[in-house]
């Protein structure tokens, strides 16, 4: 998944980056083909360029190596807001067939939850406002879902047009990645289809770990397996954040 | 003019049972001494107000010191969920925990609104999600130049903030820099407001970086180095990373988590002046 | 990512006519040598918009360039008032300049806004003035939560922002410090923004109070040194005070001043490089 | 004039300062009775401490000495909006009977001014925010009218009562102060009252140089004259101020 994710992301794209696989994917993706991508973390570093994994958001490599370190209401509002980040992460504890993310509660009842999540984070407004968004989820009958418990962040809504009807100004989700494979709207549905498998992945696994009948797109691509630089490159980025701990 | 204070006598007039309160630091500089001082002080009632609700409020939960959490974000950051939390919300244990529930963006700008003398703010956020269902501090706005349908949240209003930062001078002015976070917006949203300090210095020479809070602005400067542990105080200390992950341990259990108040707010061993 | 261009290159691909165009800076690094080009390569119908129209807009107004000014305070700072922008209210010389005035407050707002990608900002001002009677930009609006009525501005939407900073990397990422006045938001207004700077260096050191716009934020970058003459660039230069107290002499008559235009702009001596 | 401006201020007030004589009187007033008054300009320094008088609000010294540089917007959202600022000070070119001010334009017809001036400045929102305000003002029959022209900042509207009905927190102008003597508001109309006279000026002076039929308290004081300390600190500023130009 780390190494799909850091593919998807184009050198010279500013690219707004929570803890956990989404940094990790960022950085790697620094390290091999796109070394000029620009990492804005929500803490307020606009360019962090860090030589180790950063172990919160809060790190102070982050500051050390921004171009410029600024308040937290500047990040929502000078640079999320107005859509000039080009690609958001997000993780999911469920993801619907529109692409829409729950990171609140799980249940049906919000006030007596099975389980209470962490919440909304920067999320709503990443959904909202980047150019376009990539989420980042293992894939499971859990995660999957029809629909999701609590609308977090938008995806598609109820399906096309939904996002334009509600303003909604950035692209939305065009590329989920799980540890399976890849799955992208329908272009004219905007419906989650399984466009990519990765190596070994069979497309009978994917739809028995996913939540509603899934549909496969025409063209449906193999991933390439991960080469022996990237994964040198992730190992080495591990190394350097352990040296640190 | 702010006053410099110890510890415990600046807690305990900023803090009061009953009060909205604000300690901020967003994964970086957050003020666990003082925290755990309002533990020890056995406040009641609190409305916690936080962006990054994190194991200071967990712990602070957990102490049954709040009914109710203004957030927009509640994890162990970078090692998972926060129990107390969780058992609070779920089980009422040890109190019931009222929530109020926002987004990043919706709580930098309520500071934001809360630090200009607004009413309210106004952003593009929160459209189409169930949030504005759970709570009337959202809701729409119309532009009166174009039309447009916007988001408006209300100010927050703090009776208290709490912030920690590297250092002070003797006048009480209050320097910070790393990543600086709301904290400028949490002390001007409060009406009282409280900064515990690694060290007061006899000047704040200028840093990069760095943003300073005129001792005019701020009521209380209490001196509390380590205060940040086991968060990040740039330039003094960096994280303790074992103590993250440990928290998943004793916050995962009523019974550890009790020892650990007896032993570590209440009861704490000679010399331990964090945690 | 920036491009680093000559002056006359940059300002060709930024400044076009009709545009509506604020050459920022608060008495501080304001763009004196771009806003001569402006006037050099003969720009008309511009709006100008800007906080503190001073010299630099009195030369832009007294030579044709402006049909519209967006302002809210408009002279020779610390030396008087600003006769070619009289010259042009009260007597449509050499156009016609029409009037769009706000408060400082205001104007901040507006360039908050735009920066912000909202399409209003809200403020307390205005209130019990006859600044709302001269335009339609200043309207009330109630808080959806507590009923009270504030002030709404609209954002100012720029097509090209102009200021003046200290330095540049050679990735086009600009540095600037001392006062910065609304220069970070009027580029954030701007649907193109050019950068002159007194030097590029290989790396942008850190320094106390400085901010910086990333590279990809700007769209163009020159080299202008002593770009900010006669006005300060902490660290540079300091203010020129005999240049601004001659000019209430030049601008007073309109000959003089087109002599000065001719002398000084159209055809400047080999070697002047500033004014 | 700047003798009693400086004399307005206390230790320990924040003070809203121009350039001009308001900056000449916040300085002198700290170096006399006032070292610890602080200062704020509007070009975002806050604590500046400057040691000669700035020549404009950009001048590299009030960066160089204050406790903290902020952006403009910041400085008139965070600081002067919510009632931060205790002393604002506000020149005028028209002063009325309520000390509403006028800086705009003088003439009957705002598009075709007899005269064009400066405009509005920080001044409208100096006048509704700070806890009170200072006007400094020449006076002559031209600046003392019954009605001002145009309305740029409010003093007291059309009388008592008029600032809270329009919703105006601060405490508007408290104190005129003019070559001749002070004017204040009467408690019970709000209407300019001469309340000082300096010395050698008699009140038949004050009463030509004003453009309205002009009230005089019952207890007319006479202002104290400068005090031989207050002219040396006074002069000495200036100099300074000159050997820096």
């Amino acid at each position: 998944m780390t190494v799909a994710a850091a593919r998807a992301l184009r050198d010279g794209d500013v690219c707004f980056v929570g803890i956990g696989l989404p940094s990790t994917a960022a950085n790697l993706a620094r390290r091999t083909h796109a070394p000029g991508l620009v990492l804005v973390y929500e803490s307020g570093t606009l360019g962090a360029k860090p030589d180790r994994l950063p172990l919160s958001i809060g790190d102070g490599i982050l500051a050390d190596t921004a171009d410029a370190v600024i308040s937290v209401p500047e990040v929502f509002n000078y640079w999320l807001q107005p859509g000039r980040i080009d690609i958001g992460f997000l993780g999911a504890a469920q993801i619907d067939r529109y692409a829409n993310v729950n990171t609140t509660v799980i249940g049906d009842d919000y006030r007596r939850p099975k389980v209470r999540l962490p919440g909304a984070g920067g999320a709503p407004e990443i959904a909202a406002n980047c150019r376009e968004v990539i989420v980042v989820v293992r894939q499971s009958t859990r995660a999957f879902v029809e629909r999701v418990d609590f609308v977090t962040s938008v995806g598609f809504g109820r399906g096309k047009g939904d996002r334009e009807r509600l303003g909604l100004r950035g692209g939305g989700p065009r590329t989920v990645i799980t540890d399976l494979g890849v799955l992208q709207p329908d272009p004219e549905t905007c419906e989650l289809v399984v466009t990519a498998l990765h190596p070994g992945v069979g497309i009978d696994e994917v739809r028995a770990r996913t939540g509603w009948p899934v549909r496969v797109a025409e063209s449906l691509r193999q991933t390439d397996p991960p080469t022996p630089s990237e994964l040198a490159a992730l190992r080495r980025l591990r190394q350097q954040t352990e040296q640190q701990e | 003019m702010a006053r410099i204070a110890s510890l415990a006598q600046a807690v305990s007039e900023v803090v009061h049972d009953g009060d909205t309160v604000a300690f901020e630091g967003f994964t970086h500089l957050i003020p666990f001494a003082a925290g755990h001082e309002v533990i020890r002080q056995r406040r009641r009632g609190l409305t916690l107000v936080r962006m990054t609700p994190d194991l200071i409020y967990d712990q602070l939960i957990g102490a049954g010191c709040a009914t109710r959490l203004v957030f927009s974000w509640g994890g162990n950051p970078g090692v998972g969920s926060l129990h107390r939390f969780r058992d609070a919300v779920s089980n009422d244990w040890p109190v019931h925990l009222e929530l109020e529930e926002h987004s990043h963006a919706g709580m930098a700008n309520r500071y934001v609104a809360g630090a200009s003398g607004l009413p309210f703010a106004v952003m593009r956020g929160y459209v189409g999600t169930d949030l504005p269902g759970q709570t009337s501090n959202i809701a729409p706005i119309t532009c009166p130049f174009t039309g447009e349908v916007l988001t408006a949240v209300p100010a927050l209003k703090l009776d208290a903030a709490v912030i920690h930062a590297q250092r002070a001078d003797r006048q009480g002015n209050v320097q910070l820099w790393g990543i600086t976070g709301v904290q400028k917006e949490a002390v001007l949203c409060a009406s009282r407001s409280l900064v515990t300090v690694e060290e007061i210095v006899d000047e704040l020479d200028p840093r990069p970086g760095a943003i300073v809070l005129p001792t005019w602005a701020v009521d209380y400067v209490a001196v509390a180095p380590g205060g940040a542990h086991p968060s990040y105080a740039q330039g003094y200390s960096v994280r303790d990373n074992d103590y993250y992950r440990a928290w998943d341990e004793i916050g995962r259990d009523r019974e550890e988590f009790n020892r650990w108040l007896d032993n570590h707010i209440f009861n704490p061993a000679p010399g331990e002046v964090r945690a």
